[in-house]
C-alpha cells in the first residue's frame, strides 16, 4: 500500500507541472490581458452614469508607446513565455507563489486572508448538509414509498431547485432587510472585540445563519437521494437477513452493517466536499452578504486576469486537491477490503 | 434422547403457508419440535425447507405468511417487529444455507460474531473479541486469532460456514435452525461440529431442526426426521421408524437413491489435460503494526502441488476444509496467480492470467468451472436465460436467439429445472431460487458449453440425493459421450467413489496422497486419508 | 473441441425430451417496465412530463403572436406557416406582419375580416409594445403571468424557456453519462495503470481554466446552444466519472465477475452485462440533478456572452431576472414553480427507473416493505 | 489672483465671505454616514495614486487638498485654496501660484513649494495611474521659485490647464519618504485635507474623522463647508444587500442611478414614517452624450442616410415609460445643458466657419439642429419608420423577403455589442423595430476585457459609450472625432468620423481665445456631428437621486447647479443635532414623504 501511496505522491509531480502548463498555455491566449485593462483604465472615467451606457469614457490621447513597454515591465510581459512559466515553475517548487497584479499583497497572503470566511461558510455547510442529508437519505431508504419519502423529497427538492442566490436574496430582504432580525454583511460585528466570549459566539453565529442557509438549503437533495439509493441497493441483500436474524435493531442493521456497504457512493464524494468546505467559495453569495472569501477571489482574478493569483491558487488547490483524491482512493480500500488498485 | 409426547413442545408450527405473489412454496406444514429434540428436515431441493426456516423467524421477504408459528406457545407471526428482534438471536438463532453471501462482507468474522455475544450475553468488546476467538476455535478453525481478522471473503467455503455456526451458537439459542450447516465440511469436522451441537444440546437443551440432505448424517444424528416435497410434509416420524419403513413414495425414493459408478475405465494412455507440478499459489495478507505499511505478508494455500488430469477422466480432490482444493481449482482455472508448471491443454496461462487477454480467453472457453458459491457466482440483475446462455453468447455468438434459448431450456431441464416447474423459468433472477436450483444453475452455465474440462466445487452439496444422481449421472453421460476431463472437488465420499478415476487427497497447501480412487480410498496411507475413509458414515 | 453443434442435436444430448410447450417468456426489459410502472408515482410523472414537453414541442400552436388562420378581404391565410407582409393586410411594410399592432388589429376586424388567436397571445420573443404598465408588469388580462424585464409575456417565456432548457438538459445529460459511465467503467475496471494514467489525465483536464477557455471561444465564435453543449459536455463527465470509477473499483472484485471471466467473457461485455447494471446507484441518483443542473449552467455563462444567444427564453435567465428585480415576484415564482415541478417530477422518474433496475424489488406491491 | 476663471470673471469678489449656496452657519458635529459607490467593494490600501490596488472611497478627496477649489455654482472657476494667488502669464505659457503661509499638513508641517513640486513629480512619475500622465501631459515642468511659490510651464497656451494643475493633489514629502512610490501601500497619507483617517475595518469600512485644527477652516472657501465631524463609509459588495441596508437605515444617503431601483424598490417602514425620504435635486451639469456609436467603418453604415434610418426605429419615448419610469430626458447633441449647446439655425459666425466645408457636410447641417425624432404627440412611430423606409430606399437598401437588402443582394444584419447581458434589455425594442424594417440587429455580449479590446481595435458595429460631458471643451474631440484619431486604434473615435471640417471645427475650438469664438466652433462641431447620425443619443437625467435620512441630515435650500450629487452633501450638508426620532419629528416632514 505505501508503495502505491508513494507512486501517487511521486506521480503528484508531473500532474502539476501538466495542470499549470495547459493553464499557462491556455492563458497566452486569453484576450485582454492586464497590460490592456490597464490602458482601458487609463482612458475610462469612473463608473456610474445613467443606464443603458456602455463604457464610460472621456476623452482622452492614446498612451505612448514607451509607457506600454514600462507597464509590460511591470507585469513581466518583457520576457518570453517560456521563460516566465519556468521562473514560476521555480517559485512555486519553493511554495512561493508570486504576488498579485492588481493588489498589493502575495498571493499566499490573500488566500490566507480569505480563508476565515470560506471556512465558516463551507464547513458549516458541509456539516449540516452531511448531518442532516445522510441519516435522512436511510430514513427515506427504510421507508421508501411511504408519504415520508414523498415529503422529504418535495422539500429537499424544492431546497435544490432554488438557486442559493435566490434564495440568498430572499433571506437577505425578509430577515435581513425586512424584519432586521439579522444582519446583513460581514462575519462578525464592528465591535466584536469588545464582546465576551460567549457574546462573540452568538455573534458569530448571529452573522453566518443567513448565508449558510442559503448555501444549505440545496446541498440536502443530492446527498439524501444518493444516500437513499445505495441504501436500498444494499438493504435486500442476504446479510442483511443474518444481521437480522442475530436479532439486531433496525438502526444497528443500518448503521452497522449496511452503511459501510452503501458507503462507497457517498465516500467518493465526501472528502472533496470536506477539503472542499475549506477551500471551495460561493461567489455569489459571498457577494450578497459582503463577505470577503476564496469564491470572490477566484472570480475576480479570472476576470480581472491577476494571473499570479489565478496561476497561485491554482497550484495550491491542485496540490490539495490531488492528496485529497489520493486519501479518498485510500479510503476506499479501507470502507471494503476487496478493492485493490492494481 | 427421545422427547416425551405429554411435554410442551418448544416449537409448533400449523398450517403454515408461504407464498411469493401468486405462487405458494410452502403449503400448510405442521410440525413440532420439543426441547432438546433434534428433528431433521430433509427433501428435495426446492421443496421449500429453506423458506420454511426463514419464515419461521419472519425474515422471508417478499413473502406472504400465513398459518401458525408457536413458540412455547407465543405465536410468532402476531409478535411485533420488536418483540421478534427478542426472539431472533436470542431463542432462536439460525445457520444459513450459503455462507458467502448470507456474512457481511465487509466486516471480520470476528467482528461478526463478536457481535451477538455483545447483543446477547452484553459482553463488553474485548470479552466479546474474546470469547468469539474461542468459538471459532472449538468450531475447528485453526489460528483462530488471525481468522476472526479476516473478512469473510478470505476464508474458505467451510471456514465461513464455520464463522456461520460460531455466530448461531454464540448467543445460546432455545432452537437452532440449522440450514445445511455442514455441506462444505469434510467429514472429520462435520463429526466436530456434530459433536459441538450435541455438547450444547446437553448443556442447555437446545432445540435442533436440521435441514440437510445428508441422510447418513440424519439417522446418526436427529431423532426424528420429516420429509418435505413441493412444499408439503409428506412424512414424519422417529428416524429409524423412517428410515427403515418409509411409507411416502419420496421418502422410499430419497432413502434408495444412491450414487452409481458408471464410468469408463482408465485409459493411462489418455492425453493428459491439465498438467501441475510444483505449483504453489498464494495469498496476499495484511502484516501487523508498522511492517503492514510496507509490504504484505503472505500465505501459503497450495504449496508444491503436482497434479496431472487425463482426456476423458476425473480427478476427485478431497481434503480437510481450509486445505486449499478452491485455491487449487482457481489456480487451474488462472483466476489466481500462482507459480510453478501448469499446462491447460498444453498451453499456458498468459500472465498475468487474471487479466482476459485473447490468449487467456480461448484457453477459458475449454475449462469451465461450478463455483463452490453458487449465489455470490451469479450475477444478481441477470436472468436466468442470461447467465445460463451467456457462454453461448459469447463462444457461439452466431447462434439465433432462439436457438440459444432453445439450448438454455434443455440443459436446464437436464439438470432438473424446468419450464413447467418454474413458470418464468428463464426470466428469474437468482435470488428467487433455493440453494440446490442455483447450484444447479452454476452447474448449467458451465455445461452448456460442454467445455473439454471442467471443474467442479463442491458441485452436489446443496442437492438431495435424488438431484445428486440426476446430475452425476448427467456428468458422467457426459463424459461417456464427449469425453470431458472434470477435476471434482467434494468432500462426499460417496461422489468421489461414483465419479472419480483418480483421487487426490490435501492437507494444509499440500498433496498429502494420490492415486486410483480403489488404491486410495482402498488402502489409505496417509493418517488424515485413513481418518477420512473410517470416518464415513 | 467440437463445434458447437445444431441446437436440436445438442438438447438431444442432454434430455430425454423437449418441452413440449414453447416457454411464454417475459423479456428483461419488459419486466423492468413492469416494476417501473409499478412505481405509480413515477409512471405518472413519466406521462406528465412527456406530456408537458408535447405541449412545449407544439409552444407555437398554444403560444404565439400571429394568428393561427387570418379572414381577410375574402381571402384565407395561415400566418403560422407562412410569413405575410404587412402590405398583405393593409400595412406599410414588406417585412412580417406584427399581428399584435394596433393598426393591424383594426385591419384584420374590419368588415368582414376575423383572425383566430392562439390561446396565449404571444410568442416566444414578443415583446407586449402596446401594454401600458412599465416592464416587469404584474399578472393582468393581458399577460395572465406577468411579464419580465423586457416587455415579454412571461406565460411564453416559461414555455417556450422550458423546451429550449429541458430539450438541451437532455442533450447534455445525455453526453455527460455517456462519458463519464464510460470513463469511469474502464478506470475501475482495468485498474492499474490504466487508472492511474487516465486519473491523472482527469486532473489534468479538469483543472483546465474553464473560464479563460470559454472566454477564448466566445472571441471567436457566436454564443449558441449547440456550441455550449459541446463546451458543457466537455468538462461536464468527471464527477459522475469518479463515482462509476469507485463503484467499478469495488464490484469488478466480486465473485460474480471472477464466474464470468473464467467463463471467457470478454472484458467490454463483463463491464456492459455483469458490473454496470450492479453500478447504476449513482448515475441514477444523479440524473435529475444533472437535468436541472443543465437547465441552469444555460445561464452561467451569460456574463461571458456564451450563455444562451442573448433574447433566447430560457428558465435559467429568467431566474436571473429575477434575482435582479425581487420586487418582481412573479417572475421567480413563475420559474420557481417550473422548475420545482420538472425536477420532482424528474426525480420520481429516478426513483421508478431504480426500482425498474431492481430485481430484487418486490413483486407485489403489497410487501412489507423496508428492514 | 485669488482666483483664475476659465472665462470672464470669477463669480465671487475677492472678499467674499463664503459661497453662496452654503449655510456659513450650519452647526458642526455629528456623522454622516455613506456608503461605497466603488465598482471594487473593497479596499487594500490606503494610497490612492499608485497603480496596483484600490483605494477606500471618498479618501483623495478628504484628505488631500488642492491648489485651487472649484464652487458648485461656476463651471470654470477656481478659487485659492492652497495657493492664496494664481497668475497666469500673458502668453498662457505658465502659471505660477504662492502658497498659504498658514497650510498645514497633517502632521503639523508647512505646505511648501517643494511638496507641490514634488506631489506633481510623483505623480507624473513611473508607479501612479496612467490618467495623471494623460491629464498632465500639455505641463512640461513644475518649477519651485521660492519656498513658497511654484511655478506650472506649459508646452502650448492652453487656458484650461492652470485649473488641472490647481486641482492636483498636494501631499507631504514625508509620506512614505525613502521608499519608492509603488512601495507606499499602507502608510497613513499625509495631506492637508479637511479629514483624517479614523477607526478602519480594513477592506471593510472606514470613518474619516475632522481635523478639529484644520489650517484651512476659517477661510471664505471653506465657510460653512466639512461640517460633519465624522464620515463613515460603509462597503456592501451586492446591490441588493445595499439597498436593504439603507431601508434598515444602516446609513443615511444613497445616490441611484437605476430609474427601475428609484421608481419601484426603495420604499419600505423607514420611508412611510418619513425617517427616508427620496429626494431628486436638479441639476445643470452637463447632459453627456451617451449614445449608440454607429461604427461608420462598418460598409452597411457608411451611408449618412442608413445610420439617420437606423436612428428613426429607436423609441426614446416608449422606453422612457415603460423601462425608466419617465426618469430620464432625452439628450440632443454633444454639448447639451453647456453653454455650447445648439439649437435652432445656425448663426452667421457659425456659417462663416462652416462654409468652407460646404461640400464635406452633411446637406442638412446648415438647416436646423437635428432633434432626436419622438414618438409621441403628433409623430408616431409608425411614420418613423416610413420616413426610414424612405431614407433607406434612397440609399439602395429595399426588403426583398422580409430581409432589408441593397442592390448587391447583401442582406442587413448588424452586431450590437455590449460586455454584459443586461444591455439587451434596453436594445429589445430597437431590435423589434428595426425588424419591421427588415434589419437584423444582433446582440453579442462578450466578456468585459474582450469588449474593451474589441472597441479598441474598432472591431463592432454599434454599441453604447456613455461620453461624459464638459463645460470647457477642448483638445480631447481631437481624440473623439477627428480624422486623425479614426485610423489610429485605441483612440477615442469610435464612430470613426473622418471629416476634415470637423478636424476644422475642433481646431477652432482649442485655438479659441475668447468665449465668443470658442461658441460658434462648438455649434459647428455639434451640428456637424449631430447632422452626420454616428451617435444616436440615449438619455440623461437632470437631477441627482438620493434617498436620504433627513431625521439625521439637513441640507441647505439652495442647491448649487453644477454639484455631482455626493460631494454636494460632503461639503455642505450637515447632523441635525440632536437627530429626530418618531416622537420628535415635525409633522411637515412627515408629509413630505408620502
Ligand atoms: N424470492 C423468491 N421469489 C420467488 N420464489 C422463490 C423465492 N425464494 C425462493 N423461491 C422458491 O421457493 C421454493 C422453495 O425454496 P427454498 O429455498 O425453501 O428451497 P429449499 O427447500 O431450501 O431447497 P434447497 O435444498 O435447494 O436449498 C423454490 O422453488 C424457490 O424457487
Ligand atoms: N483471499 C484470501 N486471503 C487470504 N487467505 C485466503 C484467501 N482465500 C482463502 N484463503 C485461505 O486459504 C486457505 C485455502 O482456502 P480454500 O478456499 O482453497 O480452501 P478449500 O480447500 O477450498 O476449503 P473448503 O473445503 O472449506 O472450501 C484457507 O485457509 C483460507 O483461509
Ligand atoms: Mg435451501
Ligand atoms: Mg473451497
Amino acid at each position: 500500500m505505501l508503495a502505491y501511496i508513494f507512486k501517487r505522491i511521486l506521480l503528484m509531480v508531473p500532474t502539476l507541472m501538466g495542470v499549470l502548463l495547459l493553464t499557462f498555455v491556455v492563458i497566452q491566449f486569453v484576450p485582454g490581458g492586464p497590460v490592456e485593462q490597464y490602458l482601458a483604465e487609463a482612458k475610462a472615467g469612473v463608473g456610474g452614469g445613467a443606464e443603458g451606457g456602455g463604457m464610460a469614457y472621456r476623452g482622452a490621447q492614446g498612451v505612448d508607446p514607451q509607457r506600454i513597454e514600462q507597464i509590460k515591465a511591470l507585469y513581466g510581459f518583457d520576457k518570453p513565455a517560456h521563460e516566465r512559466f519556468f521562473q514560476m515553475l521555480r517559485q512555486f517548487a519553493q511554495f512561493d507563489l508570486g504576488t498579485s497584479f492588481f493588489q498589493n499583497k502575495p498571493v499566499w497572503a490573500l488566500i490566507v486572508e480569505k480563508l476565515p470566511v470560506s471556512i465558516s461558510l463551507g464547513l458549516w455547510t458541509f456539516f449540516i448538509s452531511y448531518l442532516v442529508a445522510v441519516p435522512l437519505g436511510v430514513a427515506k431508504a427504510v421507508r421508501a414509498g411511504s408519504r415520508f419519502d414523498l415529503v422529504t423529497t418535495l422539500l429537499i427538492l424544492i431546497g435544490y431547485a432554488i438557486p442559493g442566490f435566490v434564495l440568498g436574496v430572499a433571506l437577505l430582504v425578509i430577515f435581513g432587510g425586512q424584519l432586521q432580525w439579522f444582519p446583513l454583511r460581514g462575519l462578525t460585528s464592528a465591535n466584536f472585540d469588545e464582546l465576551s466570549a460567549m457574546g462573540k459566539v452568538v455573534d458569530y453565529l448571529w452573522h453566518i445563519a443567513l448565508p449558510v442557509t442559503a448555501m444549505v438549503a440545496g446541498s440536502f437533495a443530492v446527498t439524501a437521494m444518493l444516500t437513499k439509493n445505495a441504501f436500498l441497493e444494499e438493504i435486500r441483500k442476504q446479510y442483511v437477513l443474518t444481521a437480522r436474524a442475530k436479532g439486531l435493531s433496525k438502526r444497528q442493521v443500518l448503521w452497522k452493517h449496511v452503511f459501510r456497504n452503501a458507503l462507497i457512493p457517498i465516500i467518493t464524494g465526501f472528502p472533496a466536499a470536506f477539503i472542499g468546505a475549506f477551500f471551495a467559495g460561493s461567489l455569489l453569495i459571498e457577494t450578497l452578504f459582503s463577505l470577503d472569501g476564496l469564491g470572490l477571489l477566484s472570480y475576480e482574478s479570472v476576470i480581472r486576469r491577476d494571473y499570479p493569483v489565478v496561476l497561485g491558487s491554482l497550484y495550491l488547490f491542485t496540490l490539495i486537491g490531488l492528496v485529497t483524491k489520493l486519501i479518498s482512493d485510500l479510503c476506499y480500500v479501507w470502507v471494503d477490503p476487496r478493492v485493490k488498485f492494481d | 434422547m427421545q422427547a416425551a409426547d405429554d411435554k410442551l413442545p418448544l416449537l409448533s408450527v400449523r398450517d403454515l403457508k408461504v407464498r411469493f405473489g401468486r405462487k405458494t412454496v410452502v403449503q400448510g406444514v405442521s410440525f413440532d419440535v420439543h426441547p432438546g429434540e433434534k428433528l431433521a428436515l430433509v427433501g428435495e431441493s426446492g421443496s421449500g425447507k429453506t423458506i420454511t426456516a426463514l419464515s419461521l423467524l419472519r425474515l422471508a421477504e417478499d413473502a406472504h405468511i400465513s398459518g401458525q408459528v408457536l413458540l412455547n406457545g407465543r405465536n410468532l407471526l402476531s409478535l411485533t417487529e420488536r418483540e421478534m428482534r427478542a426472539v431472533r438471536g436470542g431463542d432462536v438463532a439460525m445457520i444459513f444455507q450459503e455462507p458467502m453471501t448470507a456474512l457481511n462482507p465487509l466486516m471480520t468474522v470476528g467482528v461478526q460474531v463478536a457481535e451477538v455475544l455483545q447483543l446477547k450475553e452484553a459482553l463488553s468488546k474485548q470479552q466479546a473479541w474474546k470469547q468469539a476467538v474461542e468459538l471459532l476455535a472449538t468450531t475447528g478453525i485453526p489460528e483462530p486469532e488471525r481468522r476472526a481478522q479476516s473478512y469473510p471473503h478470505q476464508l474458505s467455503g467451510g471456514q465461513r460456514q464455520r464463522a456461520m455456526i460460531a455466530m448461531a451458537l454464540a448467543s445460546k439459542p432455545k432452537l437452532l435452525l440449522a440450514d445445511e450447516p455442514t455441506t462444505a465440511l469434510d467429514v472429520t469436522l462435520r463429526m466436530q461440529v456434530l459433536e459441538l451441537l450435541s455438547d450444547l444440546q446437553r448443556q442447555t437443551g437446545m432445540a435442533i431442526l436440521l435441514i440437510t440432505h445428508d441422510l447418513p448424517l440424519v439417522r446418526r444424528f436427529a431423532d426424528r426426521a420429516a420429509v418435505m416435497e413441493h412444499g408439503v410434509l409428506v412424512e414424519q416420524g422417529p428416524v429409524t421408524a423412517l428410515f427403515d419403513y418409509p411409507k411416502h413414495a419420496y421418502t422410499h425414493k430419497l432413502l434408495h437413491s444412491q450414487p452409481v459408478r458408471d464410468v469408463l475405465q482408465t485409459h493411462p494412455g489418455a492425453r493428459p489435460v491439465v498438467q501441475a507440478s510444483q505449483l504453489r499459489v498464494s495469498y496476499p495478507v495484511p502484516l501487523a503494526g508498522i511492517k503492514g505499511w510496507f509490504g504484505k505478508g503472505e500465505f501459503v494455500a497450495v504449496q508444491g502441488a503436482q497434479l496431472c488430469l487425463r482426456e476423458g477422466q476425473t480427478l476427485g480432490v478431497v481434503g480437510e476444509s481450509g486445505s486449499g482444493k478452491s485455491t487449487l481449482a482457481q489456480a487451474i482455472l488462472g483466476l489466481l496467480p500462482s507459480h510453478g508448471e501448469l499446462h491447460i491443454s498444453g498451453k499456458n496461462w498468459q500472465q498475468p492470467a487474471m487479466r482476459n487477454t485473447p490468449a487467456n480467453q480461448a484457453l477459458r472457453r475449454q475449462v469451465q468451472v461450478v463455483f463452490q458459491d453458487p449465489f455470490s457466482s451469479l450475477s444478481p440483475r441477470m436472468t436466468v436465460e442470461e447467465i445460463v446462455g451467456e457462454g453461448l453468447r459469447v463462444h457461439a455468438p452466431d447462434i439465433s436467439e432462439a436457438g440459444r434459448r432453445e439450448q438454455v431450456l434443455s440443459v436446464l431441464l437436464s439438470v432438473g429445472l424446468s419450464e413447467q416447474q418454474f413458470p418464468g423459468l428463464l426470466q428469474r433472477y437468482p435470488h428467487e431460487f433455493s440453494g440446490g436450483q442455483r447450484q444447479r444453475l452454476a452447474v448449467a452455465r458451465a455445461l452448456i458449453l460442454r467445455p473439454k474440462i471442467l471443474v467442479l466445487d463442491e458441485p452436489t452439496s446443496a442437492l438431495d440425493v435424488t438431484i445428486q444422481k440426476q446430475v452425476l449421472g448427467l456428468l458422467q453421460r457426459l463424459q461417456r459421450e464427449l469425453g470431458l476431463s472434470y477435476l471434482l472437488i467434494t468432500h462426499d465420499m460417496e461422489v468421489i467413489r461414483a465419479m472419480a478415476h483418480d483421487v487426490l487427497v490435501m492437507k494444509n497447501g499440500e498433496v498429502v496422497e494420490q492415486g486410483t480412487v480403489d488404491a486410495v480410498l482402498g488402502q489409505p496411507q496417509h493418517p488424515y486419508t485413513r481418518q477420512l475413509v473410517t470416518a464415513t458414515f | 473441441m467440437a463445434p458447437i453443434q445444431t441446437p436440436s442435436v445438442q438438447a438431444a444430448m442432454f434430455i430425454e425430451s423437449l418441452p413440449t410447450v414453447a416457454p411464454r417468456s417475459v423479456s428483461p426489459g419488459r419486466r423492468a417496465w413492469q416494476r417501473f410502472k409499478r412505481n405509480r408515482l413515477g409512471f405518472y410523472s413519466l406521462i406528465l412530463f412527456c406530456v408537458i414537453v408535447v405541449l412545449s414541442l407544439c409552444a407555437e400552436v398554444v403560444s404565439n403572436d400571429k394568428p393561427l388562420i387570418v379572414h381577410y378581404e375574402g381571402q384565407t391565410y395561415f400566418p403560422l406557416l407562412k410569413d405575410y407582409p404587412e402590405t398583405v393586410f393593409g400595412g406599410d411594410f414588406e417585412t412580417t406582419t406584427d399581428y399584435l399592432d394596433p393598426y393591424i388589429t383594426e385591419q384584420l376586424h374590419k368588415g368582414s375580416n376575423w383572425a383566430l388567436f392562439p390561446l396565449n397571445r404571444y410568442g416566444e420573443a414578443t415583446i407586449n409594445y402596446f401594454a401600458q404598465a412599465p416592464n416587469p408588469a404584474p399578472p393582468s388580462a393581458a399577460n395572465w403571468l406577468g411579464t419580465d424585464d423586457r416587455g415579454r409575456d412571461l406565460l411564453a417565456q416559461l414555455l417556450y424557456g422550458f423546451r429550449v432548457s429541458v430539450l438541451f438538459a437532455l442533450a447534455l445529460t445525455f453526453v455527460g453519462v455517456l462519458l463519464g459511465v464510460v470513463t469511469g467503467a474502464i478506470q475501475g475496471f482495468f485498474g492499474g495503470k490504466t487508472d492511474l494514467a487516465f486519473q491523472r489525465f482527469i486532473e489534468i483536464w479538469g483543472s483546465m481554466p474553464e473560464l479563460y477557455l470559454l472566454i477564448i471561444f466566445s472571441a471567436v465564435l457566436a454564443p449558441s446552444i449547440s456550441l455550449l453543449l459541446v463546451l458543457l459536455s466537455l468538462f461536464g463527465w468527471m464527477g459522475l466519472s469518479d463515482y462509476v470509477r469507485a463503484e467499478f473499483l469495488r464490484n469488478r472484485q466480486l465473485d460474480y465477475v471472477k464466474a464470468a471471466r473464467a467463463l471467457g467473457v470478454p472484458n467490454g461485455q463483463i463491464i456492459w452485462r455483469h458490473i454496470l447494471p450492479n453500478s447504476l446507484t449513482p448515475v441514477v441518483t444523479f440524473l435529475p440533478f444533472r437535468m436541472s443542473a443543465a437547465i441552469l449552467a444555460l445561464t452561467s455563462l451569460d456574463f461571458l456572452g456564451l450563455g444562451v444567444p442573448p433574447g433566447t427564453p430560457s428558465l435559467g435567465e429568467l431566474l436571473s431576472q429575477g434575482k435582479n428585480s425581487i420586487d418582481a415576484w412573479w417572475i421567480s415564482l413563475g420559474t420557481f414553480a417550473v422548475l420545482v415541478m420538472t425536477l420532482l417530477l424528474l426525480t420520481f422518474m429516478g426513483d421508478a427507473l431504480r426500482d425498474a433496475l431492481d430485481p430484487r424489488k418486490a413483486q407485489v406491491t403489497d410487501a412489507k416493505g423496508g428492514v | 489672483g485669488y482666483a483664475y476663471a476659465l472665462w470672464g470673471q470669477p463669480k465671487y469678489a475677492q472678499d467674499f465671505a463664503h459661497f453662496g449656496y452654503v449655510n456659513p452657519d450650519a452647526p458642526k458635529g455629528g456623522e454622516l454616514r455613506l456608503v461605497s459607490n466603488l465598482r471594487v467593494s473593497t479596499f487594500d490600501k490606503y494610497n490612492p495614486f499608485t497603480i496596483k490596488g484600490n483605494a477606500p472611497a471618498y479618501l483623495s478627496n478628504l484628505m488631500f487638498d488642492t491648489l485651487l477649489t472649484g464652487s458648485m455654482d461656476e463651471t470654470a472657476t477656481g478659487y485659492g485654496l492652497l495657493a492664496e494667488d494664481v497668475t497666469v502669464a500673458a502668453d498662457g505659457m505658465s502659471a505660477t501660484f504662492r502658497l498659504r503661509r498658514q497650510a498645514r499638513f497633517h502632521d503639523g508641517t508647512p505646505v511648501l513649494a517643494q511638496d507641490v513640486r514634488h506631489s506633481f513629480a510623483t505623480l507624473m512619475g513611473p508607479h501612479t495611474s496612467p490618467a495623471y500622465k494623460t491629464m498632465l501631459a500639455e505641463v512640461v515642468a513644475c518649477e519651485v521659485m521660492d519656498n513658497r511659490t511654484v511655478r506650472f510651464t506649459f508646452r502650448a497656451p492652453n487656458r484650461e490647464l492652470p485649473l488641472t494643475v490647481g486641482s492636483l493633489p498636494i501631499f507631504s514629502r514625508a509620506w512614505g519618504a525613502g521608499k519608492p512610490f509603488s512601495e507606499v501601500v499602507m502608510d497613513t497619507p499625509i495631506g492637508s485635507g479637511p479629514y483624517k483617517i479614523g477607526p478602519v475595518s480594513f477592506g471593510k469600512d472606514i470613518t474619516y474623522v475632522r481635523d478639529a485644527h484644520y489650517w484651512a477652516k476659517d477661510l471664505p472657501v471653506r465657510r460653512g463647508t466639512i461640517n460633519f465631524d465624522r464620515i463613515n463609509v460603509k462597503i456592501y459588495k451586492d446591490n441588493t444587500a445595499r439597498l436593504e441596508a439603507l431601508k434598515a437605515g444602516e446609513f443615511d444617503l444613497m445616490r441611484f442611478y437605476s430609474a427601475g431601483d428609484w421608481a419601484r424598490r426603495v420604499d419600505g417602514r423607514k420611508f412611510k414614517s418619513g425617517e427616508l425620504v427620496k429626494g431628486e435635486f436638479a441639476h445643470k451639469q452637463p447632459t453627456g452624450f451617451q449614445s449608440y456609436v454607429l461604427n461608420a467603418r462598418r460598409p452597411f453604415l457608411q451611408d449618412v442616410r442608413v445610420r439617420e434610418a437606423l436612428g428613426l426605429a429607436l423609441d426614446y419615448e416608449w422606453m422612457n415609460r415603460q423601462m425608466f419610469y419617465g426618469a430620464y430626458q432625452r439628450v440632443n447633441g454633444i454639448f447639451g445643458n453647456t453653454l455650447c449647446q445648439t439649437t435652432g439655425l445656425p448663426s452667421a459666425a457659425e456659417l462663416e466657419l462652416m462654409q468652407p466645408w460646404g461640400d464635406v457636410l452633411p446637406p442638412g447641417a446648415f438647416g436646423p439642429m437635428t432633434v432626436a425624432p419622438r414618438t409621441d404627440g403628433d409623430s408616431s412611430l409608425r411614420e418613423n419608420l416610413r420616413k426610414a423606409k424612405g431614407l433607406l430606399a434612397a440609399a439602395g437598401w429595399t426588403v426583398q423577403g422580409g430581409v432589408l437588402r441593397n442592390s448587391a443582394g447583401q442582406a442587413m444584419e448588424l452586431e450590437y455589442l455590449d460586455s454584459s447581458e443586461v444591455g439587451q434589455r434596453t436594445v429589445a425594442s430597437w431590435q423589434r423595430n428595426l425588424q419591421k424594417l427588415g434589419i437584423q440587429l444582433n446582440f453579442r455580449a462578450v466578456d468585459y476585457a474582450l469588449y474593451q479590446q474589441r472597441l479598441q481595435k474598432f472591431d463592432f458595429d454599434i454599441t453604447s459609450i456613455a461620453y461624459q460631458g464638459t463645460n470647457n471643451p477642448g483638445q480631447e474631440f481631437a481624440d473623439l472625432f477627428g480624422s486623425a484619431s479614426a485610423d489610429q486604434e485605441d483612440s477615442g473615435n469610435f464612430p470613426g468620423v473622418k471629416s476634415k471640417a470637423v478636424d476644422a471645427f475642433v481646431q477652432a475650438m482649442v485655438s479659441s481665445k475668447t468665449e465668443a469664438q470658442l461658441l460658434p466652433a462648438c455649434h459647428a462641431l455639434e451640428r456637424a456631428i449631430a447632422h452626420g447620425h454616428y451617435l444616436i443619443p440615449q438619455w440623461s437625467s437632470s437631477t441627482h437621486r438620493m434617498a436620504y435620512n433627513q431625521w439625521r441630515l439637513e441640507h441647505p435650500q439652495v442647491i448649487p447647479p453644477y454639484s455631482n450629487g455626493e460631494n454636494w452633501v460632503i461639503d455642505t450638508w450637515w447632523a441635525r443635532m440632536p437627530p429626530l426620532t418618531a416622537e420628535t419629528a415635525p409633522v411637515v416632514l412627515k408629509e413630505q414623504a408620502q
